[in-house]
């Protein structure tokens, strides 16, 4: 009795707190710009310089990638540290305790009668289906400043082909089981070298993450200064893959270590 | 009938869309504040930091603005949304991923000391009476 | 003239470097190195000071102005006659008691004997840091400070009643030095400087009256709870708690000593004659003052240890210097600087003479130190000539600086204060000869005495030298002072000197 | 269908599965439906023109989803915990 | 070594990044080099600081570096002045002492390898979201640091003591809701500007003062620092995360991390809104009352505990409300008040806490009962302890004096004498309570508590415990009486420049 009781005073809640906002929010949005026009302070300062010639400066055709990795590269570097961060606050939270004890690893191809999770058709479909993914995971990381895409999205790309291959218990179980230290270590040194990245301009003259004065390529004519942001754009997605691979396998084999799949 | 949708989508456009999105931050902030239970204010807080990200979005909409993708020659400002917005809710989504992370951690964390993730029996016997 | 120097910064410096050198070694060398420490580092600031006696005679002021402490304004000591004054006594003073206060201590087998030395020269620093101060924030920077270092001699001995008269300490000093500093920065923000100057630098029409009266009591109530006017003294018996030679400090050289400054300080060089009259500031002043007086006496009489006794004549000679000042004329203003001498040499040579008889016999209520002469007759012979002077016996120390006061209020024309004065006079009398009457009287108990039971009694006739020697002294000086006020020092023209900066030359007559 | 009202039905469909974990009863359904948030998220972001916004939002949904369920099974596995709230 | 000294803003923050990212790997082949590349990160980052903070001084204006070479609307920049100059070099100071301070930690729990670089990284990390808070002059870039340190500050709370996941999860809570009000207010200045960088909002706002999207984006940002900065109404996880946090890390934990989003407040109230609109005087009002009765709630409430770190903490909601004041009082007394505050605050609370994890180091004390006699063995903590608790009452040779010196002056040229009132209340309220401690610490029977570990070292503490303990007490007393030089020589430019405007 007592539960649905709170539970009537929670939806009371929910609507009082629904139609409140509600009438207080008709309000505030008269001041607010109008969806859609394009002329609002929003749309036209900074934002038009980057459309007009995000592409010309970074020579990425992406601009929101051009935004991202190169005008304000600096947020993205500190993205990826808070992303390497949460790996580490879980490690350290969840690190060696209450380990499940390990059960006995069973050959799941006897135990016909197991309505395990993994079986046959799982994993016949799994062996296509992961292949697939870190194709257009590499894909996803290469293509990022012409097409969609970019540095997180490829890393849990691949972390989820990964983990496809981790959750599934097929007949080869925990073949490739990485261990999550080295997960971490892999996911810092990501995040180093994007910093890297950012340092080496700086032995050039130029300012933290300056791609145009990246220390290779001095024998390049003017014109192709420009590549160099390429470069650099591309030297930084390849970091942040690394990294966001590295933080969520981390992340899943802590996790993974503590539960039992064996109902 | 076409006269209706066309009252309501000039409705929507001025302050409908903000109404409800002021709508699910409140209702996730109520969530999170309200919930007992500690994997429920997880997933409010979740849904808290979407309704913020599509706040953001709403202000580079432009009407007949193409993706922000400049495929050919870049011809004026108005034919590309406003990209900025975007670059920075990537941003903010990552961060919302790392939270909710952090948040699950401690929560199993919680599990292992109290054994229990109901905030009134935690509470209970732990938390705030101190 | 002004003279750019060092030497009152030094006299400062030397007082905290003995504390700081006594607290990191104190517990590692032998206790007489430590003793050593602190009579050297006595020595040496009562000469700095005695130096710079003569220039201020002459008229030249010394200043150290030392670092911007905050913004505009810079911790800055001056030497100006009212300073020396008191900055002489307590120079001199440090000597005397550090001597005694050393026999005192290991008579008496004292604990964390570092803590207290140490305390005891932050104390002194902070005194002489009071005296010279040129403006209000180093003042009340002092004047906190000897807060702090007084705190653990007060509760010096850690027991239950040591605790609560510690807190009591504590809560009457920190609320009055709040106000004082609310003040001293209502006062910088409003005119705009903190410096002292003679004559003080508030015009009287500048405020409304009920607030300037409001502000002057804010400033104020920091000397009153330190001076022990009536009713804020509640913490000066109960501190009694303390060992003697605190008591001896805190009453006669230190503490008292800084409330009345402070009181100086604030209605002669912030205020100035003129404004605290207007104000109505000080006859309030006045009459808590005489109040005081009367009500002390009487409640001394009844005190049967020596030390709360001696603890109300003191709330009640303190009363005094505060109404000489706030009679605002020439004659009593110089009349209430030597008296804070008079009263300084008079007071330790009591609280001296006290701690010797507890030190000696254990003794420590006066109906059970019947015919005690018999076994120390030069401490009883002191303690006689000593309160002789507290009740103002020509020929002594006290005599002087009463009657300055008494021709002050003369002078400005209020006859009850003068019959208040002669009347705490012989009220003095009331509470002190009795305690003579019982050294010299028949010995009936005497029986008990020679065994010299007791903790710690000495099989001798009399206290240890150590002891002895600057109880001697003191009583001396006080009445070498009461014959030659200018003997040594020149004290007393000092006083006049500064009681002339003060008032512009031969008294105010203000308006009856 | 113009524009603005589909935001306004994923909007209003994204209040009704907030407002249903709110006051939902069992926490595995929560998750599921948790799920689904995210998914008309995403649509959210691609219908406003968001596509890179809305590409992440697909992939961090899925691994924090997966991260969900693969939580609850780890609190749900140890001590007998009555789901009643 | 031209090329090292125009980098200096950025390489403060990079030199502890690198720190952080490297102590996993390094401390994978040997645990004890992860440490020793944090410290020493940490370290540098100190010199980096202190030839930032001389740089800004001789040439008298600020330094403005544009990351990614990129001009400031466009790209992100960090400005220097001698404002953040300070903040900085303060920020730097304490993470290195925390550091060296927590390294005999470790020995105390016998903790494997991931968790003492977790924890070194971890630190780091929170020294590089401080750093790049009070450094970064981009709006959107503050809240990416202010995440960075709120997630560190999650994960030292959570490997604190018993109930530290719980006081973790309440300040993930709380510390999200304060970051997305943030975030909805830069939301809202963005739709009225259309920029992100501080300085272009700056003169991009001067004339659209009263519109309501500011109205809003003002209440939204104090919501948001109010709950970083544990502000009164909004401190709900400051005791818990405060009391049960990792010991070593508490004093950054308590010492810094609620000042430094008092800086940015300082910064987007003073420098971007112009303060003298009859808004922000309202919002300014509000700000002042949640001060006085978060310094008086605070005073009370740490009347009423016995253990050790909850007086502490609540305490901290009062100082923090003397910050707030400070704002409140808005004239430029008040701010030099306000900023000396961070200031000294910073140094006094980060003692207090050494104090607190030596006690437990050493004997394992959390209650302030069980502290009698303690300072024969501990003389240099009680000293501390003593100097701290004093200064924190603001008794006048220490820097709490004069912080509240300031506060004062500013109050009463300002006229409102309520403020003046309270300061003085909550001075002596705390003496109450510090006075409470230190009877218990000098006069409380002898403690039954015996020494936990062997005595090894010849001293009460390992070296790495006693320098930060030294150094608190130089500081404040340094503080206290040389306050003027940084007053004029730093601050009063820069405020009159940037901040009154």
């Amino acid at each position: 009795m007592k539960e649905n009781k709170s539970r009537k005073k929670l939806a009371a809640g929910l609507i009082i707190v629904i139609i409140a906002v509600g009438t207080a929010a008709v309000k505030i949005g008269a001041f607010l710009p109008t969806i859609g026009d394009a002329d609002t302070p929003a749309n036209s300062y900074v934002a038009n310089y980057y459309i007009t010639n995000a592409v010309k400066e970074t020579h990425s055709y992406n601009i929101v990638t051009a935004v991202l990795a190169d005008y304000r590269g600096f947020d993205t570097l500190f993205e990826t540290c808070v992303l390497f961060l949460s790996a580490l606050v879980t490690m350290m939270v969840l690190f060696g305790k209450e380990k499940v004890p390990k059960m006995p690893v069973k050959n799941l191809a006897e135990d016909k009668y197991s309505a395990a999770f993994g079986g046959d058709i799982m994993d016949a479909s799994f062996r296509i289906v992961v292949p697939i993914i870190l194709i257009y995971g590499i894909y996803v990381l290469f293509h990022g400043e012409i097409s969609l895409g970019g540095g997180f999205q490829a890393g849990a790309l691949i972390a989820c082909a990964y983990l496809l291959d981790r959750i599934i218990p097929s007949i080869r179980m925990g073949r490739g089981k990485i261990k999550e230290e080295t997960a971490l270590i892999i996911a810092s040194m990501g995040a180093f070298f994007y910093v890297i990245t950012g340092i080496l301009p700086m032995f050039n003259g130029g300012n933290f993450l300056e791609f145009a004065k990246l220390p290779f390529g001095s024998s390049l004519a003017a014109e192709s200064i420009v590549k160099l942001h390429t470069a650099g754009i591309l030297m930084i997605e390849v970091g942040v893959t690394v990294c966001v691979m590295g933080v969520i396998i981390a992340i899943l084999e802590v996790v993974l270590e503590r539960t039992d799949f064996d109902e | 009938m076409s006269e209706l949708i066309e009252k309501l989508e000039f409705f929507l456009a001025d302050r409908g869309i903000y109404m409800l999105t002021l709508i699910l931050f409140a209702v996730a902030v109520y969530g999170m504040i309200a919930c007992g239970n500690y994997m429920k204010k997880l997933m409010c807080m979740n849904m808290m930091q979407v309704s913020i990200i599509f706040f953001f979005l709403t202000f580079g909409q432009k009407n007949g603005g193409t993706l922000p993708v400049a495929i050919d020659e870049v011809l004026s400002a108005e034919a590309y949304i406003n990209p900025l917005p975007h670059a920075l809710m990537l941003t903010a989504i990552v961060v919302s991923l790392g939270t909710t992370g952090v948040g699950l951690a401690l929560l199993m964390r919680i599990k292992d000391i109290y054994g229990t993730i109901e905030e009134d029996r935690i509470t209970g016997d732990g938390g705030k009476k101190q | 003239m002004i003279t750019e120097s060092l030497r009152p910064a030094l006299a400062v410096g030397t007082a905290l470097l003995a504390a700081l050198l006594i607290l990191l070694f104190g517990n590692r060398i032998k206790p007489n190195l430590r003793e050593a420490i602190t009579l050297t580092a006595a020595a040496i600031m009562a000469g700095l000071i005695f130096s710079m006696v003569p220039e201020v005679l002459k008229g030249n002021v010394l200043i150290s102005n030392l670092w911007t402490i905050a913004d505009g304004l810079s911790l800055k000591l001056k030497t100006d006659g009212a300073g020396m004054v008191f900055a002489c006594v307590a120079g001199g003073l440090w000597i005397l008691t550090s001597i005694y206060s050393i026999g005192y201590v290991r008579g008496h087998h004292e604990k964390n004997q570092t803590g207290y030395f140490a305390a005891f020269a932050v104390c002194l620093a902070s005194a002489i840091g009071i005296a010279l101060s040129a403006n209000l924030i180093t003042f009340f920077i002092f004047y906190e400070m000897l807060t702090l270092a007084t705190y653990p001699l007060v509760v010096h001995y850690r027991d239950e009643k040591a605790k609560f008269s510690g807190r009591k300490y504590l809560a009457y000093t920190l609320v009055s030095g709040q106000l004082f500093f609310v003040a001293i920065v209502f006062v910088y923000v409003k005119y705009g400087t903190c410096e002292f100057t003679p004559g003080g630098f508030i015009e009287p029409g500048s405020m409304g009256s009920g607030i300037m009266c409001i502000l002057f009591f804010m400033m104020t109530i920091g000397g009153l709870v330190k001076a022990g006017v009536m009713p804020l003294h509640g913490w000066l018996p109960s501190a009694m708690v303390a060992p003697t030679p605190v008591s001896a400090l805190l009453h006669a050289v230190a503490v008292v000593k800084a409330g009345v400054f402070c009181l100086l300080r604030v209605v002669c060089y912030v205020f100035g004659p003129e404004s605290a009259y207007w104000c109505s500031g000080s006859t309030i002043l006045c009459w808590l003052a005489a109040i005081t007086v009367l009500l002390s006496s009487l409640v001394a009489m009844r005190q049967d240890n020596l030390k709360a006794r001696l603890a109300f004549s003191t709330i009640g000679q303190l009363s005094y210097i505060v109404l000489g000042i706030s009679l605002l004329s020439a004659y009593s203003i110089a009349g209430a600087l030597f008296h804070i001498v008079a009263h300084a040499f008079l007071k330790i040579t009591l609280f001296m003479c006290a701690g010797a008889i507890f030190v000696t016999t254990g003794l420590s209520e006066i109906s059970a130190m019947r015919g005690l002469s018999k076994r120390m007759p030069v401490t009883c012979a002191c303690f006689t000539a000593a309160s002789l002077g507290i009740a103002g016996l020509p020929l002594m120390a006290g005599f002087v600086s009463k009657f300055n006061i008494l021709e002050g209020a003369l002078i400005m024309g209020k006859p009850f204060f003068m019959v208040v004065l002669v009347a705490a006079a012989l009220l003095a009398l009331t509470y002190l000869i009795p305690v003579v009457q019982i050294f010299f009287g028949r010995e009936n108990s005497a029986a008990t005495l020679n065994e010299s039971h007791g903790h710690g009694g000495r099989a001798g006739i009399d206290a240890a030298p150590a002891m002895l020697i600057p109880l001697v002294i003191t009583a001396v000086i006080a009445i070498i002072l009461g014959c030659i006020p200018n003997a040594g020092l020149h004290l007393y023209d000092m006083a006049i000197m500064a009681a002339e900066e003060i008032t512009g030359g031969g008294g105010v007559y203000l308006a009856k | 269908m113009p524009i603005l009202l589909l935001e306004g039905l994923l909007l209003i469909a994204m209040i009704a599965i907030a407002a249903a974990i709110i006051l939902g009863k069992k926490l595995l359904a929560a998750t599921v439906i948790y799920c689904g948030f995210s998914l008309i998220a995403m649509l959210l972001y691609t219908v406003v023109g968001a596509a890179d916004v809305a590409f992440t939002e697909a992939v961090i949904g899925t691994i924090s989803t997966v991260y969900f369920i693969i939580a609850i099974k780890s609190i749900k596995g140890k001590r007998a915990d009555d789901e009643r709230k | 070594m031209n090329q090292i000294a125009d980098h200096l803003p950025v390489l403060v923050i990079l030199l502890p990044l690198c720190g952080t990212l490297l102590c996993p790997i390094i401390s994978h082949f040997n645990i004890n080099a992860g440490k020793r590349t944090v410290i020493t990160a940490l370290f540098l980052s100190i010199v980096c600081a202190v030839l930032q903070l001389i740089q800004v001084i001789t040439t008298g204006e600020a330094i403005h570096y544009w990351l990614g070479g990129w001009a400031p609307p466009i790209g992100i920049e960090f400005v220097i002045d001698g404002l953040n100059g300070v903040v900085i070099l303060l920020v730097a100071i304490i993470s290195f002492t925390t550091a060296l301070y927590s390294s005999p930690f470790e020995k105390l729990e016998r903790i494997d390898r991931i968790h003492s670089a977790g924890y070194y990284s971890m630190l780091a990390f929170l020294s590089v979201g401080l750093l790049g808070l009070s450094s970064t002059g981009d709006a959107f870039n503050l809240y990416v640091f202010m995440e960075i340190t709120a997630i560190s500050g999650y994960g030292l709370i959570a490997v604190g003591e018993d109930k530290g996941p719980i006081a973790s999860f309440r300040y993930l809570m709380t510390g999200t809701i304060g970051a997305c009000m943030y975030l909805l207010g830069i939301g809202f200045l963005y739709a009225a500007t259309g920029t992100l960088n501080m300085a272009d909002l700056a003169d991009r706002l001067t004339g659209l003062m009263d519109s309501p999207l500011i109205v809003m984006s003002a209440a939204c940002l104090i919501v948001g620092f109010g709950i970083k900065m544990a502000l009164f109404p909004l401190h709900g996880w400051q005791p818990a995360a405060h009391s049960y946090a990792h010991p070593a890390a508490d004093p950054m934990i308590a010492g810094i991390m609620i000042k430094i989003p008092a800086y940015a407040m300082l910064r987007f109230f003073f420098c971007i809104f112009d303060e003298q609109s009859h808004v922000m005087q309202l919002f300014f009002n509000a700000i002042g009352v949640m001060a006085v009765i978060g310094i008086l709630f605070g005073s009370l409430k740490a009347l009423r505990y016995d253990t050790y770190n909850k007086i502490l903490a609540y305490s901290s909601i009062g100082q923090v409300g003397y910050i707030a004041m400070g704002f409140a009082i808005g004239n430029f007394y008040g701010i030099i008040g306000a900023i000396l505050h961070i200031v000294s605050h910073a140094f006094m609370k980060a003692g207090l806490f050494y104090t607190s994890g030596a006690l437990k180091y050493k004997y394992g004390i959390h209650d302030i009962n069980e502290l009698g006699q303690v300072y024969r063995k501990m003389p240099v903590t009680s000293l501390t302890m003593v100097i701290c608790a004093l200064s924190m009452i603001g008794l006048p040779p220490f820097a709490g004096f004069f912080s509240k010196w300031y506060l004062a002056l500013g109050a009463i040229e300002k006229g409102n004498y309520f403020y003046v009132a309270v300061l003085i209340l909550s001075s002596l309220l705390g003496a109450i309570y510090f006075f409470r401690i230190m009877e218990k610490l000098f006069m409380g029977e002898k403690t039954a508590r015996e020494k936990e570990l062997p005595e090894k070292s010849r001293f009460e503490l390992p070296w790495q415990m006693l320098l930060p303990l030294l150094t608190v007490v130089a500081a404040v007393i340094l503080l206290g009486l040389f306050n003027a030089y940084i007053v004029n020589g730093v601050l009063k430019t820069t405020i009159w420049e940037v901040v009154l405007t």
